[in-house]
């Protein structure tokens, strides 16, 4: 039952800083409570014992987009409270979507069956090796492509940032 | 490490979905009711993880690696969307002084 | 496969031209690399590979849209100096990234797997949201990229979340194994996987400009650089059609009861909004970018017929829709060029200044309004029998009432140039290369108008 | 086409119709070109070649007592359609060819003096003998639809003529008037052929007659086709409701009047009607409409005369009650009659307008009977013609419409007494107007327009021998039927017919009852001794004094044609002219054309108000997104 | 083969003609193309005479490279028409007048057209004659747009919109059949004739053919483009409308409504028939109101027009083949209308009524040429339109009498609208305008001939084209 607690209070922490990222007035606010929901769901994946998913999680969101948005908001000094409130009717209307789509995600999700789902007891997947071994061998093509992606990345990012000379 | 999570897999798999759908709906909402883009980004970040997460509870519930992989790459993704995203935002802030996006209504009708 | 290792060899040497500022070397690289992408990506014609444990797949579905990806690609690399005249700079950053989405493109074609279907889209997408923004001095650019970035990761998000549902469904991104699958559930498939396939069904619809997500078309088309806007709306659309049909085809194909209506559905709205929106608008581009809305309506139509020959209707009528766009937007172009407005008056009287300019607008105009015997007349007609085949002809009257509304602002640009006096005397001097060009797109047009059979028989 | 070898007769009823055609043709394609004197002469030589070929046909028919067909081509053939191009000659057509031919010829030599000198005389020509071209098929043609060509075919000729000095609108006014109204009793000529065409399957005329005469009497299919076809009848011949047309006709010139508005045209409906005979008198209803038409339309337009000045109106209100004066003959059945009085009203009528154009001539175009008088003395050889006709018209024996008239009244008294004198009464009214008009013009002081014009000439030779011809006509033509009082072997011209009538003289049972020789003698005697009465009161009242200026009430009703053309003025000209009007201003502007372009309009409209769902506002457009997203589901879920 | 001359031939002087230079060579080889066309028409009119059961074929594969299957049949229905169309075109172009600022286009333009309304008549296949059903749109758009008078643009607009919307329906009607053939599916005439429709498959078929006829013909409350495109056009472009294009609309009826929708034309009539009646009447009516001649022809066409849509839709043989001659004759007989107007207009600038007069009296060739052209038009017996009419009313008349003495009401407003009209213009004293009126010249009557010809030789001896008839119409 440990297990379940544990899930069950990194979910409530997940949760409660992700509501606090909307609720929140002043950005810089939002973002470190991004962060604790970043790390709360880092104990989701140790708790799925997929340790490298973990890690990767922490330096990729915590490490690297985290220190961006954090940079972004210093460098544009958009650090001020109460910046452009939204009125309470789009409020009003967001939260009844959102009431909504979690109801039908929910209500259409419920039903899903677990025992069709295998159900190890002790997964070894989400270990480096075995994660390491598929991705280099059965997703090699991804793995490659996705240096595209980021290659078009960094070219926009530079084409964006730098000043032209005209 | 290996041994320490050994009974984790107790957990019903439908608790990941709730929560997982929780997550991703906080990220809609927070997509709809901000106008700030920064926080929208932010909020979309929050749908990106409910997937992640989802995703890499599914695999380790399937005993499939493909699906952690998956999550990998959208880790990937997520992050040269956040370099491009921002990189826009400066962009925007630049030409306007502001990060509201109500502001961007000149191409309308 | 080959052909996204050429264009990725490309796409780096143009950077790499730029960066040590050789100019004069981009353009012929281009030039050289993608007709060699093209025979390179023919090579594997009939055969039917597949790559990387099926993650991409070399039939001729996709080196038929694959072909047309690189062949328009290369078009509009050929309106690229006119456009980029005034500009300096190498534009090494531009091109790549044109590049770069292309191989997103030709990926979305030739994915055999959902990984690479992500994967894809987002290079594609990413390059695009880049290029939507690259007149940086341009507050409506700006814009139009930001609109189309937040709108897109949106989307994005969906059809992660409906990525992961179904693979939370049926233990696979394989298309192969969600294929078998859904042969061994068909009679008790879970929520979960429908609504997995509906999410990813939104997600697409997203990147294709379907209503009700096509809100950021018109508004990033209009923002966007013309030339960029050209490319969006033909390889963009291109690609994610070829990519949802594909997705449909290869693994949905059998539960259609799933996602059918909803497609149907976006397929009216589509087709309604687009046409009736269009009606009113005054830039000529805005009005291209609805255009393309209704025209993606129409190709949903070729998605939910499925069946018998659609996959070479689909790609008649992509060759039809990209061949007539980017012959009205080089047009549109130069008359932005000339006059410095996109509004429907700056047509006026081109015709008497630019005869073959004219003509070529006009026969774009025909062609995307259906008037036969012009292409897009039998793209549709094929788009209409092999839907009516699958006892979709409600559907049917609906896109055609559709095209009853839209030949009224596809007219408007050909009566302003001919029937129209333009106020100031507008000379539309174009450079005579750049008129032979756009001459030899709409010829193309032409050409192409007496071969649809040859077409659809492709795939 | 398909042209077999023709019988000589055969040939002669084809050359029949080429002759005047290709006079039409000669004259009317060389117009420039040709002489302006020689057109009378060629045209007139056509009609005369056409004359001697009726003669030798009449001859033929006459002795033979055989028809002539002549297949020309097959005009309409599909399915079981088949209506040829063919002609026929029998008894009443070489009657009719006589008439036209005859009284046709005459007037194209009268016209050579009466249209000497104007601009329009090779026009003139041509359209005349188009005229006779058109009155012959209508006469010969053997199927009622080339009927019908003859039929319109005239109605045109009429038209042409009738506005032939096109320049005053008035000429042509009457001329569209005269074409229109013809064309309505067309449309009931036309129903009732359809009907025919309908019931019998064919248009022949012979077949028709032999297919109609195994028919019970009075059918609704007959009385249909009979109504059509006397339908177009009242239309040509110019009867109640139909009438105003003819007066108006007289805007053309006066040969015009005398050939096609007295002698032949006007009479098409009668010899329609002869024509038809065994279909009319199976539909008794028929019979007794056309005897009430004709018993109206005789007295209203012989009270309609007795107020008229115009010379030609006169005589035009004239013709119209002498064609009524026939129709009551067809009405009571007697056709030969009915056609006696056609062939004799042809001469002294187209006598008449002769002679009054030779007076109109002579005034310089003066129609006016009030600014005429004492003429008799001027133009005393016209004077005579013009009396011999006005006592022909009137009945005086031994003229020509003495016989005639007696033929038809000596029937009305057998179909009844009450009937009798109202024929009597209406051929009573003839002496009135016509001794009116005598007196007026001739013998009447001269008014001062006669006494200051010293032009006034005698005519030309060429136009005074064919009057004396039609003169000595009208004297002598009605001695081949003298009545039964006098002489029952004289009856030349019934014996003549009686193969034409004999079906339908079968197909009626014997209504009158014989009369007594007393009867007889008195039914002769007392109108022609009123006759003499009345000429005696014309002489006293019209050739001593001026008329009266001022008219009572019913006389000003009847001078004004009891206001006739006003009424379908308002009835039906203004209404048609207020509908179109309204169609065109109201209805297809206001209504449909605005339908139509709102339809138009409300697509832009709402295109405009779906163009403004893009806000440009990325909040709403995601917003929209979730919720559409949401609804997916939802069915999603329900299903 | 002459099936393919009739298509080739225009649309490669078309072609040609697009890159022409001068505009009085580019009007002679146009004619001398048109008149090539008319003789090989007349072959293959010759042909079918000589064997009428037979119909000249031509069935080129190419589905799989042009996607339409290239099927081509001219009947005797057919050859009528095409006839009509390959005589027309020559006058037509020749009427042009150097004053007019023609270009080589406008030539290019109507031996387009040309080609595509033989296409129409000649195509065996749905989507061909399709295809070709629209691209006859094209030209006739340009021609009246670019050479029109006031408004053109925004009446071309309309017009065209119009009758697209209007063969969008046909577009669905044609679909729906296809997927009623049995498989595998079908586009040919052959193959649609062969169905078996019910009586419920038929009612939306024929509301949707009827609708897109309707439109094109025009019948009654679908006019309203007729009368405005007529006025805004050149006449070359009214004549190729109100002349040909409009036997379009018709030539479907007889093509698709007639042989498919059977039923429901026999037993619906009651209900379309008093309508088209109605717009039949209507026209008329609005003609004798009417201000200005081309309007006057307008509203006298769509009146006609009714007619000979009331002829075909009567259920009768005669209503039939009387309407197919008498679109024969109408064709014939308007254009020579437009020809008489466009003499007017040329000289005086002006085609309103009231401000005409007295033309008679200087030109006597043209006042007897124009009277036999309204005559035509009147139906005078001995004139084309007389037999076609009657044929109608006798096929109206064997249908329900009521209606047809309805219709025969036309007969008298034809004639009294037409007869004030040429009263007004060529009557009366010389006014203004016509002062300087000048008579045809020799090259203008020479239009005139062959419509004169064939007034009178249809008027004469019709049987010629109603056998020819006979083996095709059941």
């Amino acid at each position: 039952m440990f297990q379940v607690y544990l899930f069950l209070f990194l979910s409530c922490v997940a949760l409660f800083s992700a509501m606090m990222v909307l609720l929140s007035k002043k950005p810089i606010h939002s973002v470190l409570y991004l962060t604790l929901t970043f790390f709360a769901l880092a104990g989701h994946y140790i708790l799925l014992n997929a340790q490298f998913l973990a890690v990767v999680h922490v330096i990729v969101y915590a490490g690297a987009i985290m220190v961006l948005f954090l940079f972004t908001v210093m460098l544009l000094n958009l650090n001020k409270e109460g910046q452009f409130p939204k009125t309470t009717l789009v409020k009003i209307i967001a939260a009844i979507a959102g009431g909504l789509l979690f109801v039908v995600l929910i209500g259409s999700l419920k039903s899903f069956d677990l025992a069709t789902v295998s159900n190890p007891a002790v997964s070894q997947i989400g270990l480096v090796k075995n994660l390491g071994k598929t991705l280099f061998s059965q997703y090699l093509l991804p793995f490659e492509l996705s240096s595209i992606l980021f290659l078009s990345a960094m070219v926009g990012a530079v084409m964006l940032g730098k000043k032209d000379k005209e | 490490m290996e041994t320490t999570v050994t009974q984790l897999q107790m957990i019903p798999l439908s608790y990941y979905i709730i929560f997982c759908t929780a997550l991703f709906t906080i990220g809609v909402v927070g997509v709809l009711v901000k106008r700030n883009a920064l926080a929208i980004f932010m909020s979309v970040e929050l749908m990106l993880n409910s997937a992640n997460l989802l995703l890499a509870a599914f695999s380790a519930y399937r005993n499939d690696p493909s699906g952690q992989v998956f999550v990998f790459f959208i880790m990937v993704v997520a992050a040269a969307e956040i370099a491009i995203g921002l990189a826009l935002l400066v962009v925007v802030y630049r030409s306007s002084r502001t990060i509201d996006i109500n502001i961007l209504n000149r191409l309308k009708w | 496969m080959y052909a996204i290792i050429t264009i990725s060899i490309v796409a780096i040497i143009v950077l790499f031209f730029g960066a040590f500022g050789k100019k004069k070397m981009i353009l012929p690289v281009i030039f050289v690399g993608l007709p060699l992408a093209f025979i390179v990506n023919l090579m594997g014609w009939n055969q039917s590979i597949h790559y990387f444990n099926e993650m991409y797949i070399d039939d001729n579905f996709t080196i038929a849209f694959n072909g047309l990806l690189l062949f328009i690609a290369l078009l509009i690399f050929v309106f690229a100096p006119v456009y980029y005249k005034s500009v300096k700079r190498p534009l090494e950053d531009i091109y790549a990234l044109i590049l770069f989405s292309l191989v997103g493109g030709l990926m979305m074609t030739a994915f055999g797997n959902l990984v690479m279907l992500f994967l894809g889209i987002e290079t594609l997408s990413l390059s695009l949201y880049l290029l939507a923004g690259s007149k940086k001095s341009d507050p409506r650019s700006n814009e139009a990229a930001m609109k189309y970035f937040l709108t897109g990761s949106f989307a994005s998000g969906f059809l992660l979340f409906g990525i992961a549902l179904l693979y939370g469904a049926c233990g696979s991104f394989n298309l192969e194994d969600i294929k078998l699958y859904v042969i061994q559930n068909q009679a008790n498939i879970p929520a979960m996987f429908s609504i997995g396939l509906l999410l990813m069904a939104v997600g697409l619809a997203f990147k294709v400009g379907a209503a009700p997500f096509h809100f950021w078309i018109p508004d990033v088309y209009e923002g966007s650089p013309t030339l960029i806007t050209t490319y969006m709306a033909t390889v963009g659309k291109v690609a994610a059609f070829a990519a949802f049909f594909r997705l449909i085809n290869s693994s949905f194909g059998d539960v259609d009861f799933l996602w059918k209506t909803s497609l149907i559905v976006f397929a009216v709205a589509t087709i309604l909004i687009g046409n009736f929106a269009a009606l009113y608008q005054d830039s000529v581009k805005r009005m291209m970018a609805y255009s393309g809305v209704a025209h993606a309506g129409y190709m949903l139509i070729a998605i939910i017929a499925l069946k018998g020959n659609a996959a070479g209707v689909l790609l008649l009528y992509s060759v039809s829709y990209s061949i007539a766009t980017i012959t009205a937007f080089a047009v549109l172009m130069m008359v932005r060029k000339e006059t410095g407005s996109f509004s429907i008056k700056s047509f006026n009287g081109l015709a008497k200044h630019n005869p073959t300019v004219a003509f070529a607008m006009t026969i774009a105009m025909l062609s995307l309004a259906g008037i036969p015997p012009l292409i897009g007349f039998s793209a549709k007609y094929q788009l209409f029998v092999s839907a009516i085949e699958q006892g979709q002809l409600p559907l049917v009257i609906i896109a055609i009432v559709g095209s009853m509304v839209s030949v009224y602002y596809y007219l408007r640009p050909v009566v302003a140039m001919y029937f129209t006096r333009s106020i100031e005397s507008t000379p539309f001097e174009a450079a005579k290369l750049y008129k032979k060009q756009i001459l030899f797109v709409a010829l193309l047009l032409i050409i192409l108008s007496f071969i649809p059979g040859l077409i659809i028989n492709l795939i | 086409m398909v042209m077999e070898s023709f019988s000589f007769m055969q040939s002669i009823s084809f050359l029949l119709l080429l002759f005047p055609l290709l006079g039409f043709l000669a004259i009317g394609l060389f117009q420039k070109q040709l002489n302006k004197k020689l057109s009378g002469i060629i045209a007139s030589a056509f009609v005369f070649l056409n004359l001697i070929l009726t003669f030798i046909l009449f001859w033929y028919v006459s002795t033979t007592n055989q028809s002539v067909e002549t297949n020309l081509f097959d005009w309409i053939k599909f399915a079981n359609i088949s209506i040829p191009f063919a002609i026929t000659v029998d008894r009443l057509s070489a009657l009719m060819l006589l008439v036209v031919n005859g009284v046709g010829f005459l007037i194209h030599v009268y016209s050579i003096g009466y249209m000497k000198g104007d601009d329009g005389v090779n026009r003139f020509f041509s359209y005349m003998n188009l005229f006779i071209f058109f009155m012959l098929i209508l006469v010969l043609s053997s199927n009622y639809l080339m009927l019908f060509i003859g039929w319109e075919g005239v109605g045109l000729c009429s038209y042409l003529l009738i506005g032939f000095w096109y320049k005053d609108h008035a000429n042509n006014n009457a001329a569209k008037k005269a074409f229109i109204m013809n064309r309505i009793g067309d449309l009931g000529f036309l129903i009732g052929i359809f009907m025919m065409f309908h019931t019998f399957g064919t248009l022949n005329i012979s077949e028709v007659a032999t297919k109609v005469s195994l028919m019970p009497s009075g059918s609704t299919a007959l009385l249909v086709i009979t109504f059509g076809l006397f339908a177009g009848a009242i239309g040509k011949s110019a009867q109640i409701p139909l009438f105003t047309w003819l007066p108006d006709a007289m805007a053309g010139p006066t040969p015009v009047s005398a050939l096609i508005h007295a002698a032949t045209m006007v009479t098409a409906g009668v010899y329609l009607v002869a024509r038809s005979s065994v279909l009319f008198v199976l539909s008794p209803v028929t019979m007794n409409f056309i005897l009430i038409i004709g018993i109206f339309t005789a007295l209203i337009s012989g009270l309609i005369a007795i107020y008229q000045n115009d010379i030609k109106k006169i005589l035009a209100y004239s013709t119209v009650s002498q064609l009524g004066f026939m129709f009551m003959a067809l009405g009571l059945g007697s056709f030969s009659g009915a056609m006696f009085h056609l062939t004799t009203h042809a001469f002294f009528k187209a006598l008449l307008f002769l002679a009054a154009g030779s007076v109109i001539h002579a005034l310089n175009q003066e129609q006016d009977i009030r600014k005429m008088g004492g003429l008799r003395k001027k133009i005393p050889f016209t004077f005579a013609l013009f009396a011999v006709g006005a006592i022909a018209i009137s009945g005086i024996p031994p003229f020509a419409g003495f016989f005639s008239k007696e033929m038809i009244l000596s029937v009305a008294y057998e179909h009844g007494m009450g009937m009798g004198i109202i024929a009597t009464f209406i051929s009573l009214l003839t002496t009135v107007y016509m001794f009116r008009l005598l007196f007026v013009a001739f013998y009447k002081p001269e008014s001062d327009a006669v006494k200051t014009n010293h032009h006034i000439h005698e005519s030309p030779k060429v136009m005074l021998i064919p009057m004396a011809v039609l003169a000595l006509l009208s004297m002598v033509a009605g001695f081949v039927q003298i009545p039964a009082l006098f002489s029952t072997n004289v009856n030349v011209f019934e014996n003549y017919l009686s193969p034409i009538f004999l079906t339908a003289q079968q197909l009626v049972p014997a209504s009158g009852q014989n009369l007594t020789v007393l009867t007889e003698w008195l039914t002769l005697l007392i109108p022609l001794t009123i006759i003499a009465i009345l000429v005696y009161m014309s002489y006293v009242r019209f050739a001593k004094d001026r008329l009266p200026s001022e008219l009572s009430g019913i006389q000003k009703v009847m001078a004004n044609k009891f206001y006739v053309d006003e009424i379908y003025d308002f009835c039906f000209v203004k209404p048609t002219e207020k509908l179109s009007l309204f169609f065109r201003e109201t209805v297809d502007q206001s209504i449909i054309n605005r339908l139509i372009n709102s339809i138009g309009n409300s697509t832009l409209y709402v295109g405009g108000r779906i163009r403004l769902l893009q806000t440009g506002n990325v909040g709403f457009y995601l917003i929209i997104m979730v919720f559409s997203i949401i609804a997916i589901l939802f069915f999603n879920l329900i299903r | 083969m002459i099936i393919a001359l009739l298509l080739i031939l225009p649309l490669f002087a078309s072609i040609f003609l697009f890159t022409g230079k001068t505009v009085q060579q580019s009007k002679n080889f146009a004619l001398l193309a048109s008149l090539a066309v008319f003789v090989i028409s007349l072959v293959g009119g010759y042909e079918l005479i000589v064997a009428p059961e037979k119909a000249l074929f031509s069935n080129v594969d190419l589905e799989s490279i042009l996607g339409v299957n290239l099927l081509f049949k001219i009947d005797a229905i057919s050859i009528i028409f095409v006839i009509l169309t390959s005589l027309l075109v020559p006058i037509i172009i020749a009427s042009t007048d150097k004053k007019e600022h023609r270009t080589p286009h406008f030539f290019a333009l109507i031996m387009l057209m040309q080609t595509a309304l033989i296409g129409v008549f000649a195509a065996s296949d749905m989507i061909l004659f399709y295809i070709f059903w629209e691209l006859a749109l094209i030209p006739i758009f340009f021609i009246t747009a670019r050479w029109g008078g006031e408004n053109a643009r925004k009446i071309s607009i309309k017009f065209l919109i119009y009758t697209v919307v209007g063969s969008f329906f046909m577009l669905i009607a044609i679909l729906y059949l296809y997927t009623l053939t049995p498989a595998p599916h079908s586009f040919s005439f052959d193959s649609f004739y062969q169905l078996k429709l019910s009586y419920s498959q038929q009612i939306p078929l024929f509301l949707a053919f009827f609708l897109a006829f309707a439109i094109k013909i025009p019948l009654f409350p679908f006019h309203s483009w007729q009368v405005e495109t007529y006025n805004a056009s050149p006449v070359q472009g009214s004549m190729l409308l109100a002349g040909i294009m409009l036997k379009m609309g018709l030539y479907g009826i007889v093509r698709f409504l007639l042989p498919l929708c059977s039923d429901v034309v026999a037993n619906g009539s009651l209900i379309f028939l008093p309508l088209i009646l109605f717009g039949v009447i209507y026209g008329a009516v609005i003609a004798i109101s009417q201000p200005h001649l081309k309007k006057l022809i307008a509203f006298a066409s769509l009146s006609h027009v009714g007619i000979i849509a009331l002829g075909l839709l009567s259920n009768s043989r005669y209503g039939i083949e009387g309407g197919i001659l008498q679109m024969f004759s109408h064709g014939v007989n308007v254009v020579g209308f437009f020809l008489c107007y466009y003499m007017i207009v040329k000289r005086t600038k002006t085609d309103k009524i009231s401000e005409l007069g007295g033309i008679a009296s200087v030109a006597p060739r043209f006042a007897t040429i124009f009277m036999i052209i309204v005559l035509a038009n009147v139906a005078l017996p001995l004139t084309n339109s007389f037999v076609g009419e009657f044929l109608i009313l006798l096929g109206l008349f064997t249908y329900n009498k009521i209606l047809a003495i309805i219709a025969g009401l036309t007969i008298i407003l034809v004639a009294v609208y037409m007869l004030k009209m040429y009263q007004k213009i060529m009557f009366g004293e010389k006014k203004a305008s016509t002062e300087n009126f000048t008579d045809l010249t020799f090259s203008e009557i020479m239009l005139f001939v062959p419509i004169i010809i064939a007034i009178f030789a249809v008027g004469i001896y019709p049987s010629f084209v109603l056998q020819l008839l006979q083996s095709v119409v059941k």
